[in-house]
């Protein structure tokens, strides 16, 4: 329950200490910098006894309440931890997933989410102006601390999109490797937009395009749910596919994983060799032993990996340039870029604007950007120079963005020519979610 | 190899999680600085505040969404663009700011000539704002949360017409405080901020404070 | 596995659960959607059928059948709404209910099946093959991904490149760099501003290499494209123009070059093109001449037309063979001579197409100056026989609208301008100043007042139009939807130089060499000043300033203002009837036999 | 061949999913149809531009940084006070002096002697044509709130939005009486102001005219407070007052008439003395949206001098 508060209207002050924590809420000295245009009146004088009522103003929910839900992630993330490396039980960590999803999803309404954190950081990173409430901030961290020690416990069952996800999987089908390796580019275009747009201060696309924040607010519009619903549907078939080929989350806890300390193992003590895991994984994240030597001899792939290594700032660079030709699309998403173009329109409307500029006739049908605008006073070239300054961030950040994602496939192709050698069915430490479905395949028990 | 492996991954390891460190550490320092400069209301008595370029917003830790009024312009979007339906954007009655009038900006239609409440007089698509009588020639509105939907056609005819007591505001009990909120997103005029968690309210008002300011003043002056 | 039989007949049963709840989810789907759409299509709020009750009432105010019924239909409104709203939350809540049911049997069905064993899948899987595989995937992957990003790029880079490159341009321009501050004059540097090469972006090029069909309003206003500047209405808003030289001892001359033939046209700037014509009896030229330089870049003769008549044209020695400036739009310029001959020629002096439009029946000579309208080509043709405007096409010459006129000969050449939301242009010509849509040739509004042959062209400024001519009259006219006249005044009046008006004023010059100053709106005068010399240049209004010429070459620089101020007089050395063509810092002035840049 | 189909449905629905994304994202469409619930304000401004019977002639720009009165004084010469400051202007609209003094000017008049008396907040002080400070009276109240100031031969009234009140004082600054307030036996309504706009003026025959703002009306009180008169309607078309509380401003042409300026719906308007609309001065078209405080003066000649503190000018209308 949130509690309404009320605003003192003629300076009674409400009676101190109802609650435990009282916010004088004087809304009174908020902006006065517009009050000024506005001249102060008194209330008429009323002869009947009416009392004036006060403007009720809502709180919104306690400052602390956040820091109960870091508190809660940690727990959460420690118990799951417990689950997946000592307790390796399916279902416990089943149940705690149905918590998650319960509290992170349900209670919480899926909003603070380590997800969407990740544009908090970056906005913060190049806005100083940006507030970054420290539960963000360690929402953002602790789910990666705890992957580079224990692999991604958090996509097990804290995270409430995976869990909403997992419960969908009622048919999962194996995907080609292929088709896993290209749909697993789109991870990393999604966190590079996320980070440029975030950091542009243009928009969260990943927020805007949060698959199940609508279920869980029960409070959408159409478009959110039909978005929501599509995206189940696959999940059907294609096992958790946001935290497979999309979550931009996802890159970053694969990688630390790759280098965690401690991962999941499927077996407990020594592989029998007995294959009943090798298709138990739904994420076809399982690598199966490899004791036949590469068919690539080993200078070859010296060779192999020397032109690779060459060739990596070739590519970072490639992809670079298209980035960076991308800058007019990517920047047409921000706002002030969109006003811009239709004030240009609009301008080009009073077209080549022979003659003068009237001053009697007012434009009627002008969208309400442009009402914005003219209201706003700036000139013509302070909306073209904001834009172009935009345009001008969004040159370099094109060149960053098609940087990383070259690097991400150089590297992506690199880890494929290194040489492997293992014995054992193991999990792929960087895609593996320790959701504990190979555990129960496996036959040797603790 | 194993331990050459193991090494490495350790050495990995070891450079993730100082560059999570790193990251922390300079935006908690960051944040901690902008802290200690008192800002936000007591912007004053920082000393620099002229040169100062932070959000009031700065002074608390927690931030929500909220719509300045003075920039708001009525397009209609708080109602249609909010991800709540109704719309989390309410329109906020400042009593202190109301002249009590009869004819009513908010409240009629344009060109009512018989004061009253009948249903085709009402400005308001769905009857939200209620108007009672107080005293000749005073009437008091009063805005219905349960039916409002934010559409801030009450908003413009009292801006217009009056004194612009009624405002749009966004009702922090029903707002979820997205990420990004959505009406943000598409607002015209940029009228949405995040604003410290304390003092979510950008109410504008005639002021008691500003009054007694100008009183204070007038006594030094004589 | 303990017991196989009540396991199976739990799972059976759950199955049937699952399957009734999916079924259950599916209608509740169905219906929500339909609601949706249904609440789209029709808003209760915003009925129809309510504002014509309403509007109906408004008439018939005492109607208190019609008040019931729009009371009723409000609160049936309202109704529907909220109504609406609580189907839709309660369907979700059942939907909501009903996936949660299916979901926890299908996952209840897993717990109890998932002990059974799987079968050891068939072979195992090639490992190295599909290594090999994935690279090449990814290899393919990302090369498909930067084609894609450059196509993408390349395909929406015509406008959205050309956008923020114009931002970019704007955005960094000071009102106006045409190039001219550095004396090298770089060129390829014309529009491109420093702040725009530094960040690479070759989009900003695409002002030099024009994309769309006609210049913006930016573009044109930074040029000069046709005569009397940009609308043709004797206002340029270029910077920095100079106010002191002397043709005779070259001081503030910055180069001077010989005009092969003789023309009483005016001089037309676009980026660091000039361009004007020349005709003799024989021959006609148009003349492309370097503004950084002086050079003449190209000439190209005007010949072969097709229908262009043999015998020359009978003119008057003050209008001669070459009156009619030209006009460009940057892509392409145009020229018009005394014979009807029509000529495009591209940016670089290549015949795009050519016509004739008949010998005009004009006893002094045609002499009104082409225009642009987008890439429409204004031509007014008010000769004897037939008196027409039209638009051409200025891509191919094709003529797009003709709208004929009933009115007299005339001289004065047309104007652009804005008026409320609307483009018009603007002709003058006995007996009435004519408003047309420059899209469609539409007559828009006319009206009487002003008489004789018509020389002057006319002013505009501030939603009024200043139309003059000799034994006429000066009328003031305020545009709108009923044009009406809002001053006259005969007291001076001119043959040939065109008026010129700002917000405050009109500035009028006589033929005969006196200038005069009313005010705009109320038509009082403020001054007038005689220069003793007769001025046959129209005047212009930059900066703040009128730039008069007299015949004799002497330019008369007065202060806009509400008191007489001359600011200086500057003599070009030769004689001159045309009118000054200004960039940021530069003045172009056509003599008799020379043209002339002043400027640093 | 079960799976396939299972696969090629799932990622025909993923590939949707991403595409529904892309296109939303980068789709450049108008961002949003029209408001459903838009208050078509622009009907309301409109107004039949044939019934305009005055055109602007003139227009002066001070360069005061907030401009709020204007007044007319000898020689039709134009006075123009605001914040921290008052300037001077010759019928033509030359400059003819200015001074400057502390405090936000928000009513000033002139008496026959050339002293200008400037209201700000709560008090009012006198200064000559050169700007000497003459006089300064005491503050009325903290709550006062002065908008207009008007002077006969020998009584300053001034009106207080504050105190919803009109005083009579005398030249010294000496208060006389109180007028407007409630009284039912003298039938004296009381003044509703709901927005601090408040004006007086004195008529042709020295009489004393109030705006009650609130009422739409303008009355006429004799100098020791009875109301003798009123008239005034409210309504949003032409011939009425619109909004809460108009006329915010007015005066009076030299036959009797009335020179009235409303905000809401921004217009200036004749009406007759009797109270007849007679024709626009200016309509809404001629103002910025959302201008307040149009202060009128007239001068010897009618032309009708028109402060628009929106826009910083003084423009001036003259009869077609």
């Amino acid at each position: 329950m949130r509690r309404i508060k009320s605003i003192p209207a003629k300076g009674l002050k409400t009676p101190a200490g109802t609650t435990a924590r009282t916010f004088i809420l004087t809304f009174f000295s908020v902006l006065f910098s517009t009050a000024m245009a506005v001249r102060r009146f008194p209330k008429p004088e009323f002869e009947t006894n009416y009392i004036q009522p006060s403007t009720q103003i809502p709180v919104p929910r306690a400052e602390l309440l956040a820091y109960l839900d870091v508190f809660v992630l940690l727990v959460s993330l420690s118990i799951v931890t417990w689950l997946i490396l000592k307790k390796r039980s399916r279902l416990w960590v089943f149940a705690m997933s149905v918590f998650s999803l319960a509290y992170f999803g349900f209670y919480r309404e899926g909003c603070v989410c380590s997800i969407g954190a990740i544009q908090n950081v970056s906005l913060a990173l190049f806005d100083n102006t940006f507030v970054l409430p420290l539960s963000v901030l360690l929402f953002f961290i602790l789910p990666l601390v705890f992957t580079a020690f224990f692999g991604r416990t958090f996509c097990a069952a804290v995270c409430p999109f995976g869990a909403m996800q997992d419960f969908f999987a009622f048919k999962p089908q194996a995907l080609s490797s292929r088709l896993n390796t290209v749909l697993g580019i789109l991870p990393y275009l999604y966190l590079g937009l996320a980070v440029l747009f975030a950091a542009t201060g243009t928009d969260f696309i990943i927020c805007r395009y949060d698959p199940f924040v609508g279920i869980f607010r029960f409070n959408a519009s159409f478009g959110m749910f039909l978005f929501s619903g599509i995206l189940l549907l696959s999940g059907v078939f294609i096992a958790r596919p946001y935290c497979r080929f999309l979550c931009p989350y996802g890159v970053l806890l694969n990688w630390t994983s790759r280098f965690s300390r401690r991962h999941l193992t499927i077996t407990p003590k020594e592989c029998i060799q007995c294959r009943l895991c090798e298709h138990s994984c739904p994420y076809d994240a399982i690598e199966v032993p490899v004791t036949s030597k590469s068919p690539e001899s080993r200078p070859v792939r010296v060779r192999k990996m020397m032109i690779l290594t060459v060739f990596v700032p070739f590519i970072v660079l490639v992809f670079g340039y298209a980035g960076s030709r991308m800058q007019d699309t990517l920047a047409g998403v921000d706002s002030r870029v969109k006003l811009a173009k239709e004030v240009m329109a609009l301008s080009g409307k009073q077209d080549a604007g022979y003659g003068m500029q009237d001053a009697g006739y007012k434009m009627q049908d002008d969208s309400y950007e442009i009402k914005a605008y003219k209201a706003s006073g700036k000139t013509e070239s302070q909306v073209y120079s904001e834009a172009s300054a935009v345009v001008k961030k969004f040159y370099i950040g094109g060149w960053l963005f098609g940087g990383f994602i070259g690097l991400a496939i150089a590297l992506m192709i690199g880890g494929r020519i290194m040489p492997v050698y293992r014995t054992d069915y193991v999990t792929s430490k960087g895609r593996c979610f320790s959701c504990l479905r190979c555990v129960d395949y496996c036959p040797v028990k603790s | 190899m194993p331990n050459r492996r193991e090494f490495l991954n350790t050495l990995m390891r070891g450079g993730i999680l100082a560059a999570l460190g790193l990251l922390s550490v300079s935006l908690v320092l960051r944040s901690r600085d902008k802290n200690s400069c008192s800002n936000g209301f007591a912007c004053s008595s920082c000393g620099k505040s002229q040169g100062c370029s932070l959000p009031a917003a700065l002074e608390a830790r927690q931030t929500v969404w909220q719509l300045d009024p003075s920039k708001c312009i009525q397009c209609g979007r708080c109602a249609t663009n909010c991800v709540m339906t109704p719309s989390a954007v309410k329109c906020t009655h400042a009593y202190a700011m109301c002249g009590y009038c009869d004819l009513c900006g908010g409240y009629l239609k344009p060109g009512t000539k018989t004061l009253d409440t009948a249903a085709e007089h009402q400005l308001c698509p769905t009857n939200a704002l209620k108007r009672k009588f107080i005293e000749d020639p005073f009437f008091e509105y009063t805005v219905d949360e349960q039916l409002c939907i934010g559409c801030g056609k009450c908003v413009k005819g009292c801006s217009a017409f009056g004194n612009g007591s009624l405002q749009l505001q966004v009702r922090h009990d029903r707002c979820k405080n997205c990420n990004e909120c959505s009406i943000a997103r598409s607002c015209p005029s940029q009228a949405f901020s995040r604003v410290p968690a304390n003092k979510p309210s950008l109410l504008k008002s005639f002021g008691k404070e500003s009054l007694e300011e100008a009183g204070r003043k007038g006594e030094l002056n004589a | 596995m303990k017991t196989g039989k009540p396991s199976l007949n739990t799972i059976k049963l759950l199955e049937n659960i699952s399957l009734g709840s999916a079924v259950f989810a599916v209608v509740l789907c169905v219906l929500i959607i339909v609601n949706f759409l249904q609440v789209r299509r029709a808003d209760p709020l915003n009925s129809p059928a309510m504002t014509v009750l309403i509007e109906k009432l408004q008439n018939d105010p005492a109607n208190d059948q019609l008040r019931q019924e729009i009371r009723t239909l409000d609160l049936l409104a309202r109704k529907a709404f909220f109504t609406a709203q609580w189907q839709v939350r309660t369907g979700g809540y059942l939907l909501f209910i009903s996936i949660l049911v299916l979901v926890s049997c299908i996952k209840a069905i897993e717990l109890i099946r998932s002990k059974l064993p799987e079968e050891p899948a068939g072979k195992p899987v090639m490992f190295w093959e599909t290594r090999i595989l994935k690279r090449n995937w990814l290899v393919y992957s990302g090369i498909a991904l930067v084609v894609l990003t450059l196509l993408l790029a390349w395909l929406t880079h015509n406008d959205l490149g050309n956008a923020g490159g114009r931002e970019q341009g704007a955005g960094n321009r000071e009102p106006g760099t045409v190039n001219r501050e550095s004396g090298s004059g770089s060129r390829d540097t014309a529009t491109t501003s420093p702040d725009s090469r530094v960040t690479g972006h070759d989009s900003s090029s695409s002002i030099l290499h024009p994309a769309s069909d006609y210049p913006n309003m930016q573009e044109v206003k930074n040029n000069f494209p046709c005569f009397r500047g940009p609308g043709s209405i004797g206002v340029s808003e270029r910077t920095g123009i100079p106010t002191s030289w002397d043709g005779t001892s070259g001081k503030n001359v910055r180069w001077k070059t010989v005009i092969p033939l003789p023309g009483y046209n005016s001089p037309l700037i676009w980026n660091d093109k000039l361009f004007l014509s020349g005709a003799s009896e024989s021959k006609r030229e148009v003349y492309c001449i370097d503004a950084v330089s002086g050079k003449i870049l190209w000439t190209s003769a005007v010949d072969k037309i097709p229908g262009s008549p043999s015998q020359v044209p009978g003119v008057s020695k003050e209008t001669g063979l070459a009156a009619p400036s030209l006009a460009t739009e940057g892509r392409r310029v145009y020229a018009i001579f005394a014979n009807g001959d029509l000529i495009a020629l591209d940016m670089d002096g290549k015949k795009v197409w050519a016509k004739n439009l008949g010998m005009p029946a004009n006893h002094y000579g045609h002499s009104s100056s082409l225009i642009m309208y987008r890439d429409i080509l204004i031509v007014q043709y008010d000769q004897r026989s037939g008196p027409a405007v039209m638009g051409l096409s200025g891509k191919t010459g094709e003529q797009l609208w003709k709208t004929p006129r009933n009115v007299k000969i005339s001289w004065a050449s047309p104007s652009l301008v804005t008026i409320g939301k609307r483009i018009e242009l603007l002709l003058a010509a006995e007996p009435c100043v004519a408003s047309y849509d420059p899209l469609t040739g539409k007559e828009l509004w006319k009206l009487d007042c002003i008489s004789g042959e018509v020389g002057p062209s006319l002013a505009y400024a501030n939603l009024i139009v200043f139309s003059v001519n000799e034994y006429s009259t000066l009328s003031a006219i305020r545009t709108g939807e009923n044009p009406k006249v809002l001053w006259e005044n005969n007291e001076f009046l001119s043959d040939v130089p065109s008026p010129v008006a700002n917000d405050d004023f009109l500035f009028l010059v006589t033929s005969y060499g006196t200038a005069v100053c009313y005010d705009a709106t109320v038509g009082t005068k403020y001054w007038e000043h005689d220069f003793g010399t007769p001025v046959y240049s129209s005047p212009m209004l930059a900066e703040g300033k009128i730039y008069i010429m007299d015949k004799k070459g002497l330019m008369h620089i007065i202060k806009a203002g509400k008191e007489f101020s001359q600011i200086s007089q500057c003599p070009l050395g030769e004689g001159s009837f045309c009118t000054p063509a200004f960039t940021n810092g530069h003045i172009f002035l056509r003599g008799d036999k020379n043209l002339y840049c002043i400027g640093k | 061949m079960k799976q396939k189909i299972f696969i090629i449905t799932g990622l025909v629905l993923l590939v949707g999913v991403i595409a529904i994304m892309l296109a939303d994202l980068f789709s450049s469409k108008k961002a949003d149809k029209a408001n459903p619930y838009d208050y078509k304000m622009g009907e309301l401004r409109k107004t039949d531009i044939t019934c305009n019977g005055y055109i602007e002639q003139l227009t002066i720009k001070p360069a005061l940084e907030e401009i709020h009165a204007v007044a007319c004084g000898s020689g039709d010469r134009i006075y123009v006070a605001g914040k921290n400051g008052l300037e001077i202007y010759q019928v033509n609209g030359k400059p003819d002096g200015n001074f400057r003094f502390e405090g936000v000017a928000s009513c000033m008049a002139l008496d026959k002697k050339g002293r200008i008396f400037i209201g700000m907040q709560d008090h009012v002080e006198v200064f000559d044509q050169l700007g000497k400070p003459c006089n300064k009276w005491k503050s009325i109240s903290t709550e006062s709130l002065l908008t207009c100031i008007a002077l006969t031969d020998s009584y300053v009234y001034l009106a207080d939005a504050g105190k919803k009140i009109v005083y009579r004082y005398d030249m010294n600054g000496r208060l006389i009486n109180r007028i407007g307030e409630k009284d039912p036996q003298k039938n004296v309504p009381g003044f509703i102001i709901p927005s601090p706009y408040f004006d007086l003026g004195i008529g042709k025959k020295g009489e004393l005219w109030v705006a009650n703002t609130g009422r739409h009306s303008l009355e006429q009180f004799s100098s020791d407070g009875a109301l003798n008169s009123a008239w005034g309607e409210a309504s949003m078309s032409a011939d009425g007052f619109c909004g809460c509380c108009n006329p915010s401003h007015f005066a009076f042409l030299s036959d009797g008439s009335f020179v009235t300026s409303e905000k809401g719906i921004e217009r200036v308007k004749i009406y007759s003395p009797q109270g007849k609309y007679v024709c626009m001065v200016a309509p809404p078209s001629a103002f910025v949206e959302g201008t307040k405080g149009l202060d009128l003066a007239v001068d010897s000649k009618d032309r009708i001098i028109v402060l628009d503190p929106e826009k910083k000018q003084v423009r001036i209308f003259v009869k077609k």
